[in-house]
């Protein structure tokens, strides 16, 4: 370089050098790529995706991007097991990334059950023989092309020239990526973020339906505008904690609340605030109730579920409860345990409303995806009951739980792909009538899973609903449980009467079609059945895994 | 270890009900056999059990203990009393008769749809409950019993919704709306019970888990603990667990006012059914009263015994006078149950000897009784089509053996002596009217409206001159006759020498009494009994 | 000795088991294989009965334990039997009169498809009698007495296509159970005193219980006597049973079952010796009866039921005797042995006049018949006369000493009750003329019966009139024989005890008041029967008349406030459970239904109205959390 | 100045975009309601991160940024495609799914 420059550069520098001294260096971060490697995997998949997107041929994309998912989940599982069996699950668990991510037992489980729910999910995305072949192509349940207008011109080049919105395998694994991030974020920022990075792309899947359109948009438009509504309000509550305590980091937030950290006298009017801390608190937890569609912030969850294309209905019904209930745990049991005495109560009363009115306003319902959301907010109640017991027992129930409905959620929603007729699936229940005499067997298989939500022994659902109420009894919840016990008798008849349908009712004239699925349905729905008769009959090794994962690192 | 019999007692028929669905549509007649045929290897199993089991001995025998779900302290514990015995038994020897009677009622009508498979289903679901209910009578583990004592409803409903005859008094459809109602009214009724029941064995597990350190469903152990100290249960809490367990049992057995759903149910589905529903399932609720009630929760169980007594004996009438004013003859069977139901009851909660023994006996004499009546009654409402006791009239004339084992299904059922139900009602009576003798005579009159509601069936069913549409009534196939001359050859030993029955029960039933620390009244003069019987005997 | 006991029992059992089981193979031979085994048993009966006599009178008393029918702690019950004087005497009589009845049945059922059936019953009836008196504890007589219950319903039903037979079954079944509740409550009190219901035990410590409890048993067996023996106020079934074939009213609804009330009161006669309320409560209730059914006798036109009406009247004679206790209690029995003959003799008589006229029962269609049945009118003719008392015939001697115990008891009940029986000597005196006279003499009333056939009146065949007369020979002598220097007393004195009570009226005083009574009974009959012809339809007649006609009335109180009043319970009973019991279930799940359709209002589909939702929760949840810590 | 008046000035933010989410019907504005919300978090941050006189909350003021700017990438995709469809942003057209 010239002499000049050097001088004028040594002129900055040595002023810089001059102040050097005053301000602290930052220090590089050090960042554990090992130990986050499953979330950075799933995240390479995707950009991975957007590539083949960018650049592969429209005929090579779909089985590229099913390998690359596949593939990339797939490593992605194996590597959480990896450091699960390296210890990180209990002895070495630890936060990493500058405190950003928790790597422990609880974090660990929730993303291999995310990673597994998005494997899954994954096969019935890719979907290809229920609509029938339009010109030459098989089709997936997703839009030809999204942007295009329903009905219109260019909607109907698009599906001639066999167009299929294939860049729901990368949106999907952004959405996992931040669903994996989510409950293993140790600071409020990382929550924030990855609570965005994981809604984002579930939107824009919510739009994109092949078949009903209108419907599928309008899920959209609301679940944006009331996710990005919650989000404002839980960043809002953030502000409000960072406020109180000074930091964002779940560790340094709980010493303030416990008082252990000792605080500058000079801020003591916003610093330790109380007001702040409760408000704050509140928000943050408000933003997590969104997500699990707890009542009265449940609004949402029938209309995205009904709107949504099913295979994306299914994967979040399955998958944002867990990462969601998973951070909310993580909040409850991290951050304010130290004021539970505060917000127990005030959870006792979300718990009781949200199961009662989950179970009674199912009661009414005539279309099984409703049926099935208001079902999820009912089992949100159910979860909520373990998340009140303050107890690892507690913890591990609700993350017993959490595999047991998804599994049998996602085979739920697989099997309500099935039933089509003209326009479609056929998600009106009077049309689900004698379908029991139609297919025996895929009426068994809808009957086993609303068994299992409804709680019957020597299913998952019952195994599971045991361990919460058990959790939340031993935790001196006598009356939830109870409540519980009750509105488990309410919903109880809501499935019954599909069972009713199924079987009892003679099949109508024209009724729908069952579709032959291909084996990546077939996947779906066995592994359902599969997990409801395994955690149902011998749950034990199961419960052993979510007890041994049932503690936080702080 | 020794050889899990009780298991495979239980599990043969599952498997059982396994092979018969997989049996190929076409092959309707193969499934039936295979069937029977698993049944009756059941009841091979079950007499087995009967001849190990030896009355002196331990209290639980031929026991079997593994580790299931320690999360839950739930372990998978098998061991059979006196009463699990003969009840065992007696499901074991129903199931195939139920069979048999139940031969034709799954044909399907059109068998153009490949897939679709009443028949193998029929026979499988009667299997499986089979299978489901002796686990129950088996299990001594509360947790295992309670998975089971809920997961029979599931089959049981499918029985009842899937199944039920078009002998209604309404069209096809009416018939089709009322019989899936009745289905989900048996199902709700009986899960909502379960539910309660769920709640109170979740807080059973709460007390041992906070006493012991490790919560324990384990009938003995809870048992051992409580005798020893280690485990003691307030009042309160006692009383709530007690009053959740009996709720769910009290719908199941069923108790008065849980009644409704019992008419229901016999009513609209096939006789066969029926009977496993009276005969075999509502036995569960019965013998759950007699083994969980009484002794996990002692103390409850005299708190809360005025109150079942009075329930019971309401029941015995109430159920009674409603036989009377039925105008459905499976309607009719079903209130006259109720009314027996309400015998058992006060059996149990008296709390004497005579009075449990003779409740258990109670169980099985109304296991088989009920399945002669209702069976008969089923072949009689196949010939006509019809369930209403006005379609009927004259039957004797055109079907003389129809009516004549009918007659003696009806005076089984009025407990006439001779047959087993009088001594099984007689047993009751006394043990009730010992401790509580206005109790007792007021259930007396029970038997003055059993003649009554048998008679008046009787009469205007088979009797007068023969009725349009009864004309051409054919009698009792030969398969009709092999279900129904055994169940009445077995009423008349019951009735003649129950002796071999009650020497299995009566030690179980000594040890139950010694649990809720209750002993007989003693006579007002004490001449010892068994030194009359010599002293006469000579 | 002893097996043989249960051979008495097993054999007719037997028999009843190869005739039912049996089938329709056997109608050809079936009523003869009844008759054998009845015979059987009555042979075996006489071998027992040579073997008490060649015993002395104090080893008279033979048991045999079978087997333990159901042991339970305390309750010890027995199959065993306890064969004494008393049971030889009904073990006699059942099964003498009763294989001379299935002998005369033979011929009486001929034209029945149903025969074999009607003797398998008989066979049944003999067995659960014969069960019944040889019993050695309460619970096992409680399976006889229902087993005859049972027979008794088979038999009066056994034209079950008759719509009025059915019914007429299942009303006496019913009325029945009603008193055997009283037994069973008996059985059971009896239990919770003496810890046992065998007849040697209970008998053994009736000293160490209070009276009180004694006469709670006392009554309770009283109850149960009323209805197997139809008195007052249980008897209201007697006379619809007479549905049944005539040689079943004959055996059953006679001679023996009827009977067996006394039995129950006379064997249990250590209680009610101890008891006198209750034994009081007998003499009452048989006193009433016997007046009852002498008037209800009086009225009928049907002659079976006439005859029903005496029957009544008669058992209530040997209530009343029983009720005497230990004064009573052999001419109780003895009357009843001499009962069981003429009176069987006189339905068989009936039955055989029936069989002639086309089965018409109607005495105002009858008449003149003694020249077409000379052998039926002089059986019945002996049967009348052994019936109404005439000197010297079984009658006679029975009857006589039970007015003269009744005035024996002394004191003004003794007077009452003796009076009573006296007058009733008299009315049957005149109803017994009055069959007599309408039946057999003046003109002929003879009407078609329904199908228009002209009754051809003609003797019944040999198989009929011979039992027939037979019996007829027991109703002229056994009275005699028996009362041969007391014959009968001595030899049931063992069993029963006796003891003369002091009779404030003399023997001979009586003998005249009777015949007196007898001769005015006999010429008021002749006065309305006799002299002036029989109007073929009823005259309406007096108040008492008509009464009488309808039972006085008893059945129409049961109709009105047991029928009725069931009916309408039930029916509301119905209609409570299905709007209150099941009412609250539907209901609630109604109203389940009902609050989810309003809160799915709710859901009304607009973000904006979701989003205050939100809004609100947030704002109730920071509130609430707020309030907890009381900021 | 007091810096607690900043916070007075969010909170006000936030309420105005609250209420403007609720009240009006265009999809767009209630979006834009939607940031002002974000937005009002930010100013609370930067506040906040005065008071206590540490970093974080400016950083965080930054990632709100960037987040609210992808929620207006993907927001304003869904809401035209929405218009398009319909030929109305009007929220209150999407009630197709109800009760």
């Amino acid at each position: 370089m010239s002499a000049t420059a050097a001088a004028v550069h040594s002129l900055w520098t040595t002023r810089a050098l001059a102040d050097t001294a005053a301000t602290p260096a930052i220090p590089t971060p050090h960042i554990e790529y090992a130990q986050l490697s499953p979330v950075l995997i799933v995240f390479g998949a995707a950009v991975l995706g957007v590539l083949i997107e960018a650049f592969a041929p429209r005929a090579a994309r779909y089985a590229g991007q099913l390998a690359v998912s596949v593939v990339g989940l797939a490593a992605a599982f194996a590597a959480l097991v990896a450091l699960a069996a390296d210890g990180y699950a209990q002895g070495r668990s630890h936060v990493a990334a500058m405190g950003a991510v928790a790597v422990d037992g609880p974090a660990l489980f929730l993303q291999g059950t995310i990673v597994l729910i998005a494997l899954v999910a994954t096969f019935t995305f890719a979907e290809r023989r229920l609509d029938p072949v339009a010109h030459g192509n098989r089709v997936d349940s997703f839009a030809a092309q999204g942007s295009a207008v329903p009905g219109g011109e260019q909607e109907q080049k698009a599906v001639r020239a066999g167009f299929t919105t294939t860049e729901v395998f990368p949106l999907l694994l952004f959405a996992v990526a931040g669903m994996m991030i989510f409950p293993a974020a140790d600071d409020l920022l990382t929550l924030f973020v990855s609570l965005e990075v994981f809604s984002l792309p579930l939107y824009l899947l919510c739009a994109l339906a092949r078949r009903r359109r209108l419907m599928s948009q309008e899920a959209s438009v609301k679940y944006f505008l009331l996710g990005a509504f919650s989000s404002a309000i839980l960043l809002f509550g953030i502000a409000l904690l960072y406020g109180y305590a000074g930091t964002v980091s779940y560790g340094g937030i709980a010493d303030v609340v416990d008082g252990t950290a000792k605080l500058t006298p000079a801020l003591a009017n916003t610093t330790g605030n109380d007001a702040l801390l409760l408000i704050g608190g509140a928000m943050v937890v408000m933003g997590l109730l969104f997500k699990v569609a707890a009542v009265p912030f449940h609004m949402w969850t029938p209309d995205v579920y009904q709107g949504a294309p099913t295979p994306v209905t299914g994967f979040m019904a399955a998958a944002v409860k867990v990462a969601a209930f998973g951070a909310l745990l993580r909040l409850l049991y991290v951050v304010l345990p130290g004021m539970r005495w505060d917000w127990r109560p005030v959870m006792w009363g979300v718990a009781i409303v949200t199961m009662v009115v989950g179970a009674i306003i199912a009661v009414t319902q005539t279309d099984v995806k409703r049926l099935l959301a208001y079902s999820s907010i009912a089992h949100a109640g159910f979860l909520l009951t373990g998340v009140i017991a303050v107890s690892p027992s507690g913890v591990s129930s609700v993350l017993f739980y959490l595999v047991a409905y998804s599994f049998v959620t996602l085979g739920g929603f697989a099997v309500v792909t099935l039933v089509r007729d003209a326009g479609g699936e056929a998600t009106h229940l009077s049309k689900w009538a004698g379908l029991g005499r139609r297919s025996p067997l895929l009426a068994a298989v809808f009957a086993v899973f609303l068994l299992s939500f409804a709680g019957i022994p020597l299913t998952a659902g019952f195994s599971g609903k045991f361990a919460v109420f058990k959790a939340a009894a031993q935790g001196g919840a006598v009356p939830l449980v109870v409540v519980g016990v009750i509105s488990s008798a309410i919903a109880a008849f809501f499935y019954i009467r599909v069972i009713v349908m199924m079987f009892f009712q003679e099949p109508q004239p024209q009724g729908p079609t069952v579709a032959i699925p291909s084996p990546l349905t077939s996947t779906a729905i066995a592994l359902g059945v599969a997990v409801t008769l395994v955690l149902g009959v011998a749950p034990q090794y199961f419960l052993d895994l979510a007890g041994k994962a049932g503690v936080f690192v702080r | 270890m020794s050889f899990p019999l009780l298991t495979v007692t239980a599990v043969v028929p599952a498997a059982g009900a396994v092979v018969t669905a997989a049996v190929p549509a076409a092959r309707r007649t193969a499934a039936k056999w295979t069937a029977l045929a698993f049944a009756l290897a059941t009841l091979v199993l079950a007499a087995v059990v009967t001849a190990r089991f030896s009355p002196g001995g331990a209290r639980y025998q031929l026991t079997e203990s593994h580790a299931w779900i320690t999360a839950f302290g739930v372990r998978y514990e098998l061991g059979v009393d006196g009463i699990a015995v003969v009840l065992v038994l007696l499901t074991a020897v129903l199931v195939p008769f139920v069979m048999l009677a139940g031969w034709h009622d799954a044909d399907p009508l059109e068998t153009s749809d490949r897939r679709w498979r009443p028949t193998q289903g029929f026979f499988a679901l009667i299997l499986l409950v089979e299978a489901m209910v002796v686990i129950a009578f088996e299990s001594t583990d509360v947790f295992l019993f309670y998975v089971f004592f809920e997961a029979m409803l599931i089959p049981m409903y499918f029985l009842i919704g899937g199944f039920g005859d078009q002998a209604g008094a309404h069209g096809e459809d009416e018939q089709a709306r009322q019989r899936s109602y009745a289905a989900v009214k048996f199902l709700l009724y009986n899960l909502v019970g379960g539910l309660v029941m769920l709640a109170a064995v979740i807080g059973l597990y709460a007390v041992t888990a906070h006493q012991l350190g490790a919560g324990t469903f384990s009938l003995p152990q809870i048992l051992h603990d409580r005798a020893n100290g280690t485990l003691t249960l307030s009042t309160t809490a006692e009383r709530w667990i007690f009053l959740g367990f009996f709720f769910a049992f009290a719908v199941k057995a069923p108790l008065w006012p849980l009644h409704t759903w019992l008419p229901n149910a016999m009513g609209e589905s096939t006789a066969p059914v029926a009977v496993l529903i009276t005969a075999v399932v509502d036995k569960v609720g019965t013998f759950a009263m007699l083994r969980y009630c009484l002794q996990l929760f002692p103390a409850a169980s005299k708190w809360a015994t005025p109150v079942i007594l009075v329930l019971a004996v309401i029941g015995i009438i109430y159920g009674a006078l409603l036989a009377v004013g039925q105008r459905d003859i499976k309607r009719l069977i079903a209130y006259a149950s109720i009314s027996h139901f309400g015998f058992i009851i006060l059996g149990i909660f008296a709390m004497t000897s005579q009075g449990q023994s003779g409740a258990t006996l109670y169980m099985v004499n109304h296991g088989v009784s009920t399945a002669a009546l209702l069976l008969v009654a089923g072949f009689l409402i196949s010939r006509r089509g019809s369930r209403r006791i006005a379609d009927f009239g004259g039957v004797q004339k055109v079907a003389p053996l129809l009516a004549g084992t009918f007659l003696v299904g009806g005076l089984a059922t009025l407990s006439l002596p001779g047959l087993g139900p009088f001594v099984s009602e007689f047993l009751v009576l006394v043990g009730t009217f010992t401790r509580y003798p206005a109790l007792g005579v007021i259930a007396t009159l029970g038997i003055v409206l059993a003649a009554l509601y048998v008679l008046v069936l009787y009469q205007r069913t088979m009797t007068g001159p023969v009725k349009a549409g009864i004309e051409g009534m054919k009698d009792l196939k030969v398969r009709e006759l092999v279900v129904v001359a055994p169940l009445i050859a077995l009423l008349l030993f019951l009735g003649v020498y129950p002796k071999p029955v009650t020497d299995v029960i009566n030690p179980a039933v000594k040890d139950t009494l010694s649990d809720v620390h209750r002993t007989d009244p003693p006579p007002k003069v004490t001449v010892p009994a068994v030194a009359a019987a010599k002293e006469n005997a000579k | 000795m002893d097996p043989l006991i249960g051979a008495l029992v097993g054999a007719p059992l037997l028999g009843a088991g190869i005739l039912l089981v049996g089938g329709r193979r056997l109608d050809r031979t079936g009523h003869w294989i009844g008759c054998l085994w009845a015979a059987v048993s009555f042979v075996i009966g006489v071998v027992l009965f040579a073997d008490l006599l060649s015993r002395s009178p104090a080893q008279r008393t033979l048991t045999s334990h079978l087997f333990t029918w159901v042991p339970v702690a305390g309750f010890q019950a027995d199959v065993g039997f306890q064969l004494d004087q008393l049971s030889m005497t009904f073990v006699l009589l059942i099964t003498g009169v009763g294989t001379l009845i299935h002998i005369y049945s033979v011929g009486y059922m001929e034209h029945d498809e149903n025969r074999r059936k009607f003797f398998g019953y008989l066979n049944l009836f003999l067995a659960a009698m014969l069960l019944l008196v040889l019993a050695d504890n309460y619970l096992l007589l409680y399976v006889g007495w229902e087993g005859v219950g049972l027979a008794s319903y088979l038999l009066i039903g056994f034209w079950q296509h008759k719509p009025s037979a059915a019914t007429a079954a299942k009303k006496a079944f019913l009325v029945n159970r009603v008193g055997d509740m009283g037994l069973s409550i008996a059985i059971m009190v009896m239990f919770t005193t003496f810890g046992s219901f065998a007849f040697r035990p209970v008998f053994a410590h009736v000293g160490d219980v209070s009276q009180g409890r004694l006469t709670t048993i006392g009554l309770l067996l009283l109850l149960a006597a009323c209805g197997k023996s139809a008195q007052v106020p249980l008897q209201s079934w007697l006379g619809d049973a007479m549905e049944g074939p005539t040689p079943v009213s004959a055996l059953i609804h006679a001679a023996t079952m009827v009977t067996a009330g006394v039995y129950l009161v006379v064997r249990s006669g250590a209680i009610f010796n101890a008891a006198p309320t209750a034994q009081l409560a007998v003499c009452v209730v048989g006193a009433v009866t016997l007046v009852f059914g002498a008037i209800v006798g009086c009225a009928k036109d049907d002659i079976k039921k006439a005859l029903a009406g005496s029957t009544m009247s008669q058992i209530g004679y040997m209530m009343l005797a029983a009720g005497l206790g230990p004064i009573g209690y052999v001419f109780a029995i003895m009357h009843l042995v001499t009962h069981g003959f003429f009176k069987a003799g006189l339905f068989l008589g009936a039955g055989s006049v029936m069989h002639g006229m086309n089965d018409e029962v109607d005495m105002r269609r009858f008449g003149a018949l003694r020249t077409y049945m000379p052998v039926t009118f002089v059986t019945f003719g002996l049967g009348y006369l052994a019936i109404i008392g005439f000197p010297g015939l079984s009658g006679y001697w029975s009857k006589d000493k039970i007015i003269e115990a009744a005035f024996a008891k002394g004191g003004t009940e003794g007077w009452t009750l003796g009076a009573v029986a006296l007058v009733g000597a008299g009315i049957t005196a005149f109803y017994m003329t009055r069959v007599m006279l309408m039946t057999f003499f003046g003109d002929k009333r003879w009407q078609p019966d329904a199908e228009g056939h002209e009754p051809h009146p003609h003797e019944s065949p040999k198989i009929m009139t011979i039992p027939m007369s037979i019996l007829a020979f027991g109703s002229v002598f056994a009275g005699g024989l028996f009362s041969i220097n007391s014959a009968f007393l001595k030899w049931l004195q063992p069993v029963t005890g006796h003891s003369d009570g002091h009779s404030p009226v003399a023997t001979w005083e009586i003998t005249v008041a009777t015949l007196v009574v007898l001769i005015l009974g006999v010429g008021l009959a002749w006065q309305s029967y006799g002299r002036q012809a029989v109007p073929a339809v009823a005259p309406r007649g007096s108040l008492l008349t008509r009464a009488a006609r309808r039972d006085l009335l008893q059945d129409d109180f049961n109709h009105v406030v047991l029928v009725r009043g069931g009916e309408h319970l039930t029916r509301s009973l119905v209609y409570l459970d299905h709007t209150v019991v099941d009412g609250a279930v539907n209901g609630t799940a109604a109203g389940v239904g009902g609050l989810s359709g309003r809160l799915r209002r709710l859901q009304n589909g607009f973000v904006r109205s979701y989003a205050v939702s939100m809004l609100g929760g947030t704002a109730v949840l920071v509130a609430a959390t707020l309030l907890m810590r009381g900021v | 100045m007091n810096p607690a008046n900043y916070l007075y000035l969010s909170a006000l933010l936030f309420t105005i975009g609250a209420a403007g989410v609720l009240i009006r019907r265009n999809a767009i504005i209630v979006f834009m309601c939607v940031e002002l919300m974000l937005n009002a978090c930010n100013l609370a941050f930067v506040t906040f991160s005065r008071l206590h006189g540490n970093l974080d909350g400016q950083i965080i003021a930054f990632f709100t940024m960037v987040v609210a700017a992808a929620e207006v990438v993907v927001g304003l995709a869904i809401i035209v495609t929405f218009f398009r469809s319909r030929h109305s942003a009007s929220v209150d057209d999407a009630d197709l799914m109800k009760l």
